[in-house]
């Protein structure tokens, strides 16, 4: 119970019920749904994997892995693992986090490091303006089976499309920036009429969608 | 109104005389060729012909006079640098400048100002200092001053650049000016064809002959011209000319984009420059604020404009002055800047007999106009490196033996 | 602004990546004398045509070299630095 | 005086009357419609005078309607420069004009006309500057002079967002031809994004065709069609801003500017009318046909009672038949060609009850209170100059010019194109475009409305042809057969006050002086006559200025060429440029502790980090800090360092290979002082390398160069070729500091490691739990007591931090800043890269002789190193002021002077509370190097200070506090 998200005293200022998530305190539901939102996901488990063998290695863990650079693939339990070159790749969990628990952190020339990001996700109805304000990608030439590394505002950020009656947009950041990127976001995100959701509230309506 | 305009009134006839003559042809030999009919090559034929005699000379332009950098700066005139031989350069540089009115009889607009170089960190202060105790040794008015002195010096300023980065204090220099750059160029150009120089435009130099080693002859579009000295005062077109002579310098070209706002009434009597924002500044007698940033990262032989220029520069610029976010910028455009490994010019003579450098200008050409003129001039002359440009010749590479300016540079982060 | 495709992710803006200079092979350090050293340390190749630079995609964070006029301001072709290193440079 | 000059509701016009608005203009009250800008609805009630103009004060009414002068500029209480032709007027603004003395009316500034013979062409390079002394008082009052609006420094920073945009196909101009391109575009398929700066779609045929039962009827469709077509969008009130490379263009809408990447661009700007150059032809009442005819259709507002034409091409003849058939009376009709062959035109307008006067020209337009009141004009003789002595005087409240056009072609020039002059149609055309850009209409030099539509269309299905969309088309019809220019519709008066540029107040014989003086290159007479730099940038002077230069110096218009179109086409606000205020800033995951613990912050790059804590000030803070550190215990966050894994088969070599040092024999579970220096043996970084494994390392690099190292190691990497693997963790890891002679109890009550001075030695590293957290563990100190660099996750930082405060707090552990650990590392004669070097530091004068291992096969730096180490000149030594001294003190930067010249800098300098005694480095010529020696610093107030040369480390020299340990050196060796 000792983890804090680089947005969570922006996150204090936000009247929802709190829980924790894999040690992290965190919003879980908002009242409800604006139209459009954003979400602090910092907690979720991550790990870096890299090395010459890293592919094989994360085979023989029993995760498939995508061919193609900058591909991405979706596993059970809402994680995701993203190719990020060769030898690389960006494991993200999900709310169980199932996929990472059994992960050794180094092993035969391959290290999985556990790996603190940012992450938050944008979604709904203005989803596609604010992002046409915060950053130069054309995400209609992007999808769930896509990662895109891009500048958003200055910060270079981990961008994944996803959603389905409700499009959202899942985007981690080096901490040292994540404050600056939520604030700036949930800015934006609030002259559009949206605000702030809870952990629980994403997972939800991943499932509706 | 002085007197001076009355001769328009009185005079039926328009008869001011021409400022350059029209030379149809090209002569077969000249004692010297200076490629490059800007700021610096004028000013050299200027003193050649003026102090050393010289006035078999021709000044070879490949487009117009005074249409590269000389006409793409933003004018400012300076002497506070860090090394001592960039400072004692400069400092005859701002002498000259202040005298140049008069010995052209052209108003070239040369307006003190006070030059105020923002420090927005306490790094940026220790460079301040050092630049301001090197100027002060030199009897450079130069010194360290505080919020309080900037804010007198330019209420308008936000010292507090809209909460990030607020300024801690600045190197003011008190001689730093403005100046009408064309005006520089025209005074130079007038000057030596008064004197019998030459002066070429639309002639393009395509090789340089060389024989035994060393400076036969030019080749332009317009054909050949034998000549023993030919002094290359290009700027941004240096590695083009190094290049017919087969000779290797450090210099790399990049663009350095300025642009300029409509005209309004005077509220901006300071220069003034931020090197952590990259912005400079100041308020032209037209009353445009004339504004550049840092050079483009990446070499290029080009003065295409690029739009991130502007929305870099018009965001840190509103930092400084909140109050001109309804201010239009008409016009924005780029030079060539011929930049030095360690941030000075390279000057004087060369491996090859005959043939002069000035060059690796960089950002800090305009300012050295009169002074590299007159040295120039003086080494071609004499055919040896004049004494205060023997810090930047050419062989200062091979030695290790680099000017610290880059210092200010490196410090300044 | 300028388009370049990088290797790895494809076409960005040009304020994605830093320019990281010439690509340049090292003379032998051991074997040539101090004024060959010092030409490759500090001259460069300064005339405009066409040349194989480093570039760098910040946001990914990868290396690669393209090949570009810089007189006409254009990106020929961008290449792994592998690619260039096994001569398809 | 207020006489109503609107009319019955036209068919095209933009004003909704039933919307009426109240403003006031000069302090007198108006009312006009919205949709009204402010020169209609100024011209709706009567009023004819807008403005002065930049030089002579002149009356200055309506020229273009259009933006294309700047005669009507307006300044409110909370703008200034506002171009009055096209702003919409809003409801109770108060408007007046700007650079005028005593108000628009009686301007006190106006008797400046009256000197106009004493102020030619580059009067003030020729005045002013003798005697010098006076230049000053001069300038002052040139500068009053210049300028136009002025601002009120209180006014607020607005902030406007941008946007980017992306598009198959991009259509400027909204005109005949652009509404054919995009739609033939958009029906071909492509995503198309239609643009003009104009509130509605149709450009010309609003306000030249509005009778025009034909050109209605492709209206309609096209109007039609941009509501049906869902590929197609349309952005009215756009300004496309420039073209910049790849097909990059921003767009300028009400809201604020959208970076547009289109896949083609098609440019259909359309022309500016020209004005004719005659005496007197800036009065009010003087206008562009074409302005008059968008105030007619436009805003319904009668451009004027009785009008007299000037007419250089076809264009004038039915200009005159619209107005006429808008009940405007035309006295007379003046034609610069001979009438005959304008044929049935000429018919009808001699039907119409129109005199024409052939080969006739305006020679002089006529004032009264201050606006046109008639005209003389004269026939031509064979060159066609004015004959005064046929002169006759026509009275008339409107004289409207329609003598030639300039391609809008701006964007085109900065796209590349190449172009060339082409008469007929009398205008530059396009003759090469650079992929994926087109040209349609009359900027391509195609006329006749059918025509243009076709060009349009063409256009469009050439750019979707171009995307691969669809099948090139057939070819592009002709450009105009007969002239639409005329090819010099200026004329001389010994009077003058004939003007070519209405911004800059430039007459014909400024421009014909200026040639003359040598400036007779088109940049150079630009530069020196100043036309076409004035705030419309010429889009109404520049075509005529070239005319004049090439008659001048008998050249082609060709030979004569055109100035360098730069951006902006229209100018652009300051704060549209910026947008929103994005700044990229760091945070500590130990930010939020930091300040409730109450912390000075410092900026260091992106980051903030402490400086000091407390509220009594910093020297009291360092007293406290400096010394909990050498007594006790303290604790400082570091977690800006830089942090790299390293990894894999070749990490030693290529760690080798990168520093100056030798790390591959270093021990697993050691580390070792890092230190980089560039190609040329610059300093350029340093830090710490821990081995963690056979093949792997971590290493850490200073604050702020942690990026540009990272980059340099992943480009040696790719260079080199070797088998390693490199990860940043910089942000993702927090790092902290626990340094003092406590520091081992503190961290021993939370972690299971072995503390033992032999199990964890001193520049040992270890792997473990700190407070339950994952962590890894350094025995290095900057500050020169026991300490451990202790790096965890970033989301746990914080709790190991306050576990260790919690833990300190029995042995009086005290966070300490920045400033404290600059003083402490100094005392213990540590540099910091940046400060105690410069940009041409080597390791040798920063006294790191040691740290350069030059028996190493290989190492970035190395040959320059050789070369450098016989030629080191200067050196960095510590010195010491006696702990008695009064007086100023040496600040960094000041310089140490011997014989009266400069021999150096001192580089760091600090009261040691430690040693009771100010100390400091300094980076001298090597006489003044030698151990035992002293220089001179020169200090505040020119003071001459001698100090001695003290060897460092000042504080504990045999490295003891850190225990048993060598120190860095030995270790390093």
């Amino acid at each position: 119970m000792n983890r804090q998200s680089p947005a969570h005293h922006l996150l204090l200022k936000q009247p929802l019920p709190w829980g924790t998530i894999h040690g992290m305190p965190l919003p879980l539901s908002a009242p409800a749904l604006p139209a459009t939102f954003i979400v602090d996901l910092s907690a979720l488990p991550r790990r870096l994997v890299r090395g010459a063998r890293a592919a094989a290695w994360l085979a023989a863990h029993g995760i498939a892995v995508p061919e193609r650079y900058f591909g991405c693939r979706e596993l059970d339990g809402g994680a995701f693992i993203a190719r990020t070159g060769a030898r690389e790749f960006l494991l993200v969990d999900g709310p169980e986090g199932r996929t990472t628990a059994a992960l050794p952190e180094e092993a035969d020339g391959v290290l999985a490091l556990p790996r603190d990001d940012q992450e938050l996700a944008l979604g709904g109805a203005a989803l596609r303006d604010v992002l046409l304000q915060t950053c130069s990608f054309d995400f209609t030439k992007a999808g769930p089976d896509d990662i895109v590394y891009a500048n958003m505002i200055g910060v270079g950020c981990w961008l994944r499309p996803g959603g389905g009656r409700i499009p959202y947009l899942r985007i981690g950041c080096d901490p040292s920036y994540g404050e600056y990127l939520f604030e700036t976001l949930l800015g934006i995100v609030a002259e559009a009429g949206g605000g702030v959701i809870g952990f629980k509230d994403f997972w939800a309506l991943r499932q509706s969608a | 109104m002085p007197h001076r305009l009355l001769r328009f009134a009185l005079r039926k006839e328009y008869r001011e005389p021409r400022f350059f003559t029209a030379h149809d042809r090209l002569k077969d030999s000249y004692d010297v060729v200076i490629i490059g009919g800007g700021g610096h090559g004028l000013a050299c034929a200027y003193y050649l012909a003026r102090d050393h005699g010289i006035t078999d000379v021709a000044v070879l332009e490949q487009g117009y006079i005074g249409g590269g950098n000389t006409g793409r700066n933003t004018t400012i005139v300076r002497s506070n640098y860090l090394t001592p031989e960039g400072v004692r350069f400069y400092d005859e540089s701002v002498r000259l400048f202040q005298d140049l009115a008069a010995d052209f009889d052209l108003n070239i607009f040369y307006s003190e100002r006070g030059h105020f170089t923002l420090a927005h960190s306490d790094s940026a202060l220790r460079t301040a200092r050092w630049r301001a105790e090197v100027n002060k040794h030199y009897g450079i008015a130069s010194e360290l001053v505080d919020r309080q002195a900037i804010r007198e010096a330019c209420p308008a300023l936000d010292l507090d650049c809209g909460g990030q980065h607020p300024v801690l204090g600045a190197l003011y220099h008190a001689p730093g000016a403005v100046a009408r750059h064309d005006a520089v160029a025209w005074g130079y150009g007038r000057g030596a064809d008064r004197r019998g120089v030459e002066i070429h435009q639309q002639t393009r130099v395509t090789g340089i002959r060389l024989e035994g080693g060393r400076v036969a002859g030019v080749e332009t579009e317009r054909g050949f011209i034998a000549t023993r000295k030919v002094v290359s005062m290009v700027a941004g077109s240096t590695p083009r000319i190094t290049a017919m002579v087969g000779l290797d310098t450090p210099i790399v070209i990049h663009p350095l984009q300025a642009c300029v706002t409509e005209p309004m009434k005077p509220w901006l009597d300071t220069i003034i420059v931020s090197g952590s924002l990259h912005v400079y500044v100041s308020q032209s007698s037209r009353g445009e604020l004339v504004m550049g940033a840092a050079l483009d990262q990446a070499e290029l032989h080009s003065t295409r404009s690029t739009f991130d220029f502007t929305e870099g520069l018009a965001d840190k610029m509103l930092d400084l002055f909140p109050f001109v976010c309804g201010i239009k910028v008409v016009r924005q455009w780029a030079g060539m800047a011929d930049m030095t490994p360690d941030f000075a010019p390279i000057m004087g003579t060369t491996p090859i007999a005959g043939f002069y450098l000035d060059a690796g200008w960089g950002t800090w050409g305009f300012k050295a106009t009169p002074v590299s003129g007159k040295t120039m001039a003086w080494t071609v002359a004499h055919d040896r490196d004049h004494e205060l440009i023997e810090p930047f010749n050419l062989a200062r590479f091979e030695r290790f033996r680099l000017v610290g300016e880059k210092g200010a540079a490196s410090v300044g982060h | 602004m300028k388009l370049i495709d990088c290797p790895h992710i494809g076409p960005r803006p040009a304020s994605e990546f830093v320019y990281g200079g010439p690509y340049r092979r090292m003379p032998d350090p051991d074997a040539v004398d101090d004024k060959t050293w010092t030409e490759y340390v500090f001259n460069r190749a300064g005339s405009p045509g066409v040349k194989l630079e480093w570039w760098y995609h910040t946001p990914s964070g990868s290396w690669f070299i393209a090949e570009r006029d810089t007189l006409r301001d254009l990106f020929l072709r961008t290449l792994t630095v592998s690619e260039v290193h096994h001569g398809h440079g | 005086m207020a006489t109503d000059k609107r009319l019955p509701p036209q068919p095209r016009e933009w004003i909704d009357r039933n919307r009426p608005l109240r403003f006031s203009f000069e302090g007198r009250e108006y009312t006009g419609f919205a949709g009204d800008t402010v020169t209609s609805a100024l011209l709706a009630n009567g009023q004819m005078l807008l403005g002065r103009s930049f030089k002579y004060h002149r009356p200055r009414g309506v020229l273009s309607a259009a933006n294309h002068d700047v005669n009507a500029m307006l300044q409110t209480a909370d703008a200034t420069n506002i171009r009055g032709d096209v702003t919409r007027i809003a409801d109770g603004q108060a408007y007046s004009a700007t650079n005028t003395r005593g108000g628009l009316a009686r301007d006190r500034w106006r008797f400046l006309q009256h000197l106009a013979p004493l102020l030619p062409v580059g009067f003030y390079y020729k005045a002013f500057h003798t005697p010098k002394r006076l230049f000053p008082f001069w300038e002052k009052q040139i500068r009053a002079l210049a300028g136009l609006g002025t601002l009120d420094t209180r006014w607020p920073r607005e902030i406007a967002p941008k946007r980017y945009g992306f598009c198959d196909v991009l259509v400027i101009g909204a005109g005949p031809s652009g509404l054919a391109a995009a739609i033939a575009a958009a029906e071909a398929g492509a995503q198309v994004v239609l643009v003009d700066e104009n509130p509605r779609a149709g450009g010309s045929l609003d306000y030249q065709f509005a009778r025009d039962t034909a050109a209605d009827a492709f209206r309609r469709e096209a109007l039609a069609k941009l509501e049906r077509l869902e590929n197609l969008e349309w952005w009215p009130e756009t300004v496309a801003i420039g073209y910049y490379a790849d097909h990059w263009v921003p767009l300028l809408r009400p809201a604020g500017i959208v970076k547009m990447r289109a896949r083609a661009v098609i440019v259909a700007g359309g022309v500016f009318e020209q004005p004719a150059v005659f005496r007197n032809n800036d009065l009010p009442g003087v206008m562009l046909a074409t302005a008059a005819q968008r105030l007619l259709h436009r805003y319904a507002v009668k451009p004027c009672e009785r009008a007299v034409l000037l007419a250089g091409n076809e264009d004038g003849y039915r200009a005159a038949l619209d107005l006429h058939s808008a009940g405007i009376a035309i006295a007379a009709l003046v034609d610069l060609e001979s009438a005959e062959p304008r044929g049935a035109l000429a018919a009808r307008v001699k039907a119409a009850g129109i005199t024409l006067h052939g080969r006739h020209t305006v020679y002089e337009a006529l004032a009264k209170d201050q606006r046109l009141a008639g005209v003389r004009i004269c026939a031509l003789d064979a060159e066609g100059r004015p004959r005064p002595d046929s002169a006759q005087t026509i009275a008339c409240d409107g004289l409207l010019m329609s003598v030639g056009w300039a391609p809008a072609a701006a964007l085109l020039y900065q796209a590349g194109a190449r172009f060339g002059y082409a008469a007929p149609p009398g205008q530059f055309v396009p003759l090469e475009l650079p992929a994926g850009v087109y040209a349609a209409g009359r900027v391509n030099g195609v006329f006749a409305l059918a025509e243009r539509i076709l060009d349009g269309r063409a256009a469009g299905l050439e750019a979707a042809a171009f995307l691969g969309l669809a099948a090139p088309p057939a070819a592009r019809p002709a450009r105009a057969a007969q002239a639409h220019s005329h090819p010099y519709p200026i004329f001389s008066h010994p009077k003058g006050k004939n003007f070519v540029d209405f911004d800059e107040d430039l007459q014909l014989a400024d421009l014909e002086n200026a040639a003359r003086e040598g400036f007779d290159n088109i940049e150079l007479l630009k530069r020196y006559s100043t036309v076409g730099m004035g705030p419309s940038q010429g889009k109404h002077s520049n075509m005529n200025a070239i005319r004049i230069l090439a008659r001048a110096t008998g050249r082609s218009i060709d030979a004569t060429g055109t100035t360098t179109a730069r951006p902006f086409f229209h100018p652009v606000p300051l704060k549209h440029l910026a947008g929103r205020r994005f700044r990229p800033e760091r945070r500590s995951p130990l930010h939020a502790w930091h300040q409730e613990y109450g912390v000075h912050f410092m900026e260091a790059g992106d980051w903030l980090r402490p400086q000091y804590y407390g509220w009594d000030g910093l020297s009291a803070a360092l007293r406290r800090e400096v010394e909990a550190v050498r007594q006790r215990v303290g604790l400082i966050d570091v977690s800006t360092l830089g942090k790299i894994e390293v990894f894999g088969r070749d990490a030693a070599e290529f760690l080798d290979r990168l520093y100056t040092l030798r790390i591959g024999n270093l021990k697993e579970g050691m580390t070792r002082y890092t230190l980089m220096v560039d190609e040329s043996g610059v300093v350029i970084d340093d830090g710490i390398a821990a081995r963690l494994g056979p093949q792997r390392f971590y290493v850490t690099t200073t604050s702020g160069n942690a990026g540009a190292m990272l980059r340099e190691m992943q480009r040696h990497l790719a260079e080199w070729g070797l088998e390693v693997d490199l990860i940043d963790r910089t942000g993702r890891l927090g790092a902290m500091n626990l340094a003092g002679p406590r520091a081992r109890e503190v961290l021993a009550a939370l972690t299971e490691l072995d503390l033992a001075p032999d199990a964890f030695p001193f520049l040992g590293v270890r792997r473990g739990h700190v407070a339950g957290v994952p962590a890894l563990l350094m025995r290095v100190g900057f500050v020169g007591e026991l300490g451990y660099e202790i790096h965890v996750p970033a989301s746990q930082a914080r709790h190991v931090w306050e576990q260790l405060m919690k833990a300190g707090s029995a042995h009086g552990i005290a966070p300490f800043g920045v400033e404290a650990q600059r003083v402490l590392r100094l005392e213990k004669g540590h540099i910091i890269v940046g400060q105690d070097t410069d940009g041409l530091t080597t390791p040798f004068e920063a006294a790191l002789d040691w740290a350069v291992h030059a028996k190493k096969p290989f190492f970035v730096g190395k040959r320059s190193l050789q070369i450098l180490k016989e030629r080191t000149a200067r050196r960095l030594v510590g010195f010491a002021l006696p702990a008695h001294h009064v007086g100023p003190l040496p600040k960094e930067c000041h310089l140490v002077i011997d014989g009266g010249n400069i021999a150096g800098r001192v580089t760091s300098s600090a009261f040691s509370p430690t040693l009771g005694c100010h100390i400091g480095l300094a980076m001298v010529e090597q006489h003044l190097a030698a151990a035992g020696g002293s220089f001179t610093i020169r200090v505040d107030g020119g003071v001459l200070l001698p100090v001695s040369v003290v060897p460092v480390p000042f504080y504990d020299p045999q490295n003891e506090r850190q225990q048993f340990a060598a120190s860095l050196k030995e270790v390093a060796a």
